[in-house]
């Protein structure tokens, strides 16, 4: 069985579908309960499992924090932070204990942890609503960094985060919550770390994730050559192979990110491919990605987001290097 | 000693105005008639920002915007007990207190409308932007009441937030910094009963939201915070003890009574009883029936004042959307260090080239 | 209602067995002599353990070592009051606690060796690892509280802090969550007088540390530190009301007779004649003399207890040595994910591709 | 006049001359007064002077956060943390107001702050004590990032941080502290963002900063070929010029960092090459880093920390390559 589902929908019903598996399953964060959730994506739940849904008062810390306790008693945390700059009040839970859990104990303690939060730009929030600091959880062992970008997707990658023993800071892109629907099967698990060949290509490989995978697609179909597309999916681990075989195939590469430029996670794969495709590289690797800049208000906003245009500037720049 | 008590502490609740509109004559403050009528007219300039706000947000014109209604006598009365020099450190909901502290309307939309330009600080303003992360800005207003002692200046920082926000660490933080410091800051919590959907029973197991100060060793006081008079007299004695380093938080229970944010839909997790209940108790009109039964109201007065505000909205409006207009994009690069680094000297120029490539 | 008090609080401390050797009679717990014997076997257990580790750190055998000289009542008195299934979640000091409720000395010396393996917790342990960062692992407490709670079980978590930590918003966020979910923890605060070299009046402003919890609406109560009777009476009465959903604050009033680490020199910023003064009030001397009192104590038992904890720390300190000896550096790789991800096992390749490099 | 200063002695030295040459400077953190800090940076500071040197509760974010308010009054305060990663404690603050004060209100209010921490491994430390998270700093626009690699550096770049009107973190390397004496300048002040030529060299350019760099002059000892060493000193804003001028010349690169490999500043650095020397490059460019696990107890941090070997291995692997 399968449905017709927006992103969010997916989320609520991957949310639902866990809690009823699972009774270690307890989701909670701010505004999750009665009111489903700002964006609604936690809806209902609270109906149905009233002992396993909580309101919390506005702390993130504590909510990172309780997390590692209810972990060692053996229930899975899943909890949402509203928006992920507000992750940053829990920042030192997560680096110093969530992500450190297991190896600090060789094992004996786990954190099998699931932060769920929303990021990114693109539907006029206010301040501090907007951002996308993937390379920086990224750059903490011990944490899995996963990113949706559509419905099914969400439902296959979620499943599998919250059921994943380590914990996982699963980014979902606000703008997509509400923008399309897709077909999403009822169980549904995509393994963590696994890319997807969105599109095959020969002439140039683009990697992008989240939202900006909708934009790159929009880009790619006005070029008039064969544009490969990967979404790495997780961040962390990275499937670096499925970039790297494409990348030897096309000799081009583009990545795309609206996390500032300086130490975003496009350094990362070039670094990577640098490394594993040297020989294959006929041009730069290209950066499209959003500024050094804070994420500006609104106004301003869809200036330093990378669009299909920029994008495809990008792109046609790399191929006619050379 | 086997069993003693070393400490006690009580909470003090204070109300001058009560809903049946009797007042504690030896509470009351003594405001000349001219200072209440700039109260008054302080809450109804707020309550009809918010109004035109929220029409402007629906009609696509600004961007989520947080009213206060309902919460003016808890802000302007805490506002308008400040000295010039004096600074404001605000949450996201701080309109009523913004406007008495001198911030202008247009200010305030622009703002609304994603601009940076609505958070700018005019020279000599003591303020600080809106705060976005729930519980962030009372440390700043901790240092910057540290920092006026340290330079022997007089001022005080007087700074708001939320129930919600009382559950951040930050805020228990700046209350004890402050504590340790004599920081001459005043910590005004507006109790309204939400954090977005949040009732306060499940923000904390607290009887009193006031009592969070008794953690931080620093003075602290409850009072009704739809009685604009008796929001004053607390007002008034804590800036002047913050004055002295001694840091006050105040309680004020109050109503949020629209949505949280235009972005919001209150009937999901509350009763419209509930909101009718307090629109009886709205703080502004029991301060009007307050003001006409003194003879210090009158019809005339108030249509001066709602003309007065008009006038004012249309222009600060009209104002706005010509910063709008006239914004220019690549402004963002150029605030983010006192000079641009080379990388955003070589971003801005990509940039700039792509605008001129899109407008060829 | 013009000015009412609306909320209050009082703080209780308890003492039981004085300076003097008087004891309340009516406070004084039911232990039986083997119970009483085993709590001053296990201060003693633990003071020897930390002087032989100072030792050892000076012999550069040991890492950076926090001793709990001089808190070993308020560890031992709290940690006796717990069950056997109930959780311990230490920051870095808490020998005492962690030897009651089963930790093994070799793991504590591992531990200080700079190796994982001495954080291992073995199954069915109940127990978290050190937490290094200040305040930071109340805050799992309280999970484990309310998980416990979550899961229809009766076992409470214990968390230690120190006067330093209540500083940290965490310990605030801690005790504000506990409070709403009626989490099944007892936060212990040691207020043993230092952070470090910070004095207690430079941390905050109240009278009290117990006073902390009336922010977060959880009981509360103090107590003599030194006092092991006193202390066991009071988290015998903190833990059921946990086991019931009441989380409690205890403030233990303590001194921390030695170093904060063993590479902290103390003269920098205390006099010696401080030191001194605690050292007469050590907490195991005034037990001591108690237990001789009472005639439960006599020197052959003292003997026996000394030859046992000389005999098991020489065993422990020979059981880490070795462990430290078998380390396998390459086991940093092994525990980060459940499974070793492909950067991993490219990274783990060329590590071992390097020590073998090394080692031909 | 100037005189042979240990690193922890040149961080006094600047202070002290900071205090003293400007009304403004406020200097606090946890120890930092009565003792003179932990690593005895700020001894005696206190006795010159009491009104401007506090030892604060233990709260990092309040210290960052406090540290808004206190620039707003117009001071210029001067923070330690006592390790790099108990910074996180204020990541938030760090990240959603120190960084954006000023382009949040276009330059009306900025925030002259100097966040001075202790890093990096090497000491035989407690865990969390050992942290290098550089790369997360560097991806936040707003901060400048800064690392001194000697007692001379210490005291140029420190001078440039505290006058400097933009937020920066400082970062000390712990094992370069007491390590070796230098001559320190009296008045000296280094420019923010300006890379320093340690050696010139033909065959290969090595980057590294902060302590990694002492280990990297270690390793080039042992080298038959003519290498650059690039000090970069400002990660935030990188010196770019400088570095891809020198690989411009020699065509091969190796970075050495000791953060997880992972979303390090290496692979910042690899992409702004990649963008800026692609043809010149005759080798992939090295990263010798840390390992992507939380850095470990000290036990094994003599196995996680990139050293002379380790260098000297990746450099011979990038001149011999092809
Ligand atoms: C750190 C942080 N967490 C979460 C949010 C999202 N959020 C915005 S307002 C709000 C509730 C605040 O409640 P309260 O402090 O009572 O203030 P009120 O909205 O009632 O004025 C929340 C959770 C935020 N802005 N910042
Ligand atoms: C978050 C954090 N900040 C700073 C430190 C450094 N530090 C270690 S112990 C300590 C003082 C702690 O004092 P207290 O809580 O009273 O505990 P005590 O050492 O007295 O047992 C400090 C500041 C740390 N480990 N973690
Ligand atoms: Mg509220
Ligand atoms: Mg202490």
């Amino acid at each position: 069985m399968s449905e017709r589902l927006r992103m969010v929908e997916a989320v609520r019903d991957t949310l639902g579908a866990e809690l009823a598996r699972d009774d270690d399953v307890v989701v909670y964060g701010e505004d999750v309960g009665e009111a489903g959730g700002v964006f609604r994506a936690t809806q209902g739940l609270i109906d149905d499992y009233p002992d396993r849904v909580f309101d919390t008062p506005v702390a993130e810390a504590g909510i990172v924090g309780a997390g590692v306790g209810l972990a060692a008693t053996g229930m899975r945390p899943v909890a949402e932070i509203q928006f992920q700059s507000f992750l940053y009040q829990g920042f030192h839970q997560l680096a110093q204990h969530v992500a450190r859990m297991r190896s600090r104990t060789r094992g004996t303690i786990t954190c099998p942890m699931t932060i769920r939060t929303p990021y990114g730009g693109g539907i006029h929030a206010l301040e501090l609503h907007s951002e996308s600091f993937e390379a920086g959880f990224a750059h903490i062992p011990g944490l899995k960094v996963v990113f949706p970008s559509s419905p099914a997707e969400t439902k296959g990658l979620l499943t599998a985060s919250i059921r994943s023993s380590d914990p996982v800071v699963f980014m979902e892109p606000t703008r997509l919550y509400r923008s399309f629907r897709e077909e999403v099967p009822d169980d549904h698990e995509i393994p963590l770390g696994e890319a997807r060949v969105v599109e095959p290509g020969e002439d140039i490989t683009v990697v992008a994730w989240g939202s900006m995978l909708r934009e790159t697609l929009d880009a790619v179909d006005d070029i008039d050559a064969s544009v490969g597309v990967i979404d790495p999916r997780t961040l962390y681990p990275l499937d670096t192979e499925t970039i790297v075989d494409s990348v030897k195939k096309t000799g081009r590469c583009a990545i795309v990110h609206e996390a500032p430029k300086t130490a975003g996670m496009a350094g990362e794969i070039i670094a990577r491919l640098n490394e594993e495709a040297f020989l294959y590289l006929e041009a730069p690797i290209e950066r499209v990605t959003g500024y050094d800049v804070p994420m500006p208000m609104f106004a301003r906003e869809d200036d330093y987001l990378p669009d299909a245009d920029r994008i495809e500037a990008g792109i046609r720049d790399t191929l006619e290097f050379g | 000693m086997p069993e003693e008590t070393v400490a006690q502490f009580h909470i003090r609740s204070v109300q001058v105005l009560a809903e049946d509109e009797t007042v504690d004559d030896e509470l009351v403050p003594d405001l000349s008639d001219d200072e209440l009528l700039t109260v008054y007219e302080q809450m109804k300039r707020s309550r009809r920002l918010d109004e035109r706000a929220i029409a402007l947000q629906r009609r696509g014109e600004l961007g989520t915007y947080a009213p206060a209604i309902g919460q003016e006598a808890a802000q302007v009365g805490t506002a308008f007990a400040l000295a010039d020099d004096d600074w404001l450190v605000p949450s996201f909901r701080e309109q009523p207190a913004l406007l008495v502290h001198g911030t202008e309307p247009d200010a305030i939309l622009q703002y609304a409308k994603g601009m940076e330009e609505g958070a700018e600080i005019p020279d000599g303003d003591g303020a600080l932007p809106p705060a976005i992360p729930v519980g962030s800005q009372p440390l700043h207003a901790t240092g910057i009441g540290w920092g006026e002692a340290l330079q022997d200046r007089e001022n005080v920082a007087i700074t708001y937030f939320g129930d919600g926000a009382t559950s951040e660490g930050d805020v228990y933080e700046a209350m004890n910094f402050a504590g340790v410091y004599d920081a001459q800051t005043v910590f005004v919590c507006q109790n309204n009963r939400y954090a977005i959907s949040t009732g306060t029973e499940k923000q904390t197991n607290t009887e009193t939201f006031a009592q969070k100060a008794i953690a931080a060793g620093i003075d602290c006081v409850q009072v009704d915070g739809n009685d604009v008079l008796g929001v004053y007299r607390v007002a008034r004695e804590a800036v002047e003890k913050a004055r002295n380093g001694e840091p006050v938080l105040i309680e004020a229970l109050t109503y949020r009574r629209s949505m949280h944010t235009t972005s919001d839909d209150p009937s999901a997790y509350r009763e419209s009883e509930e909101e009718s209940e307090w629109e009886a108790r709205d703080p502004i009109l029991r301060f009007q029936r307050y003001l006409e039964n003194r003879g210090v109201l009158d019809e005339e007065t108030k249509e001066a004042i709602t003309e007065r505000i008009e006038e004012e909205l249309a222009a600060a409006i009209e104002e706005a959307n010509e910063r709008r207009e006239e914004l220019d994009p690549a402004d963002m690069f150029r605030h983010v260090y006192e000079d641009l680094p080379p990388e955003l000297e070589e971003q801005l120029a990509a940039f700039e080239a792509e605008k001129g490539g899109e407008s060829q």
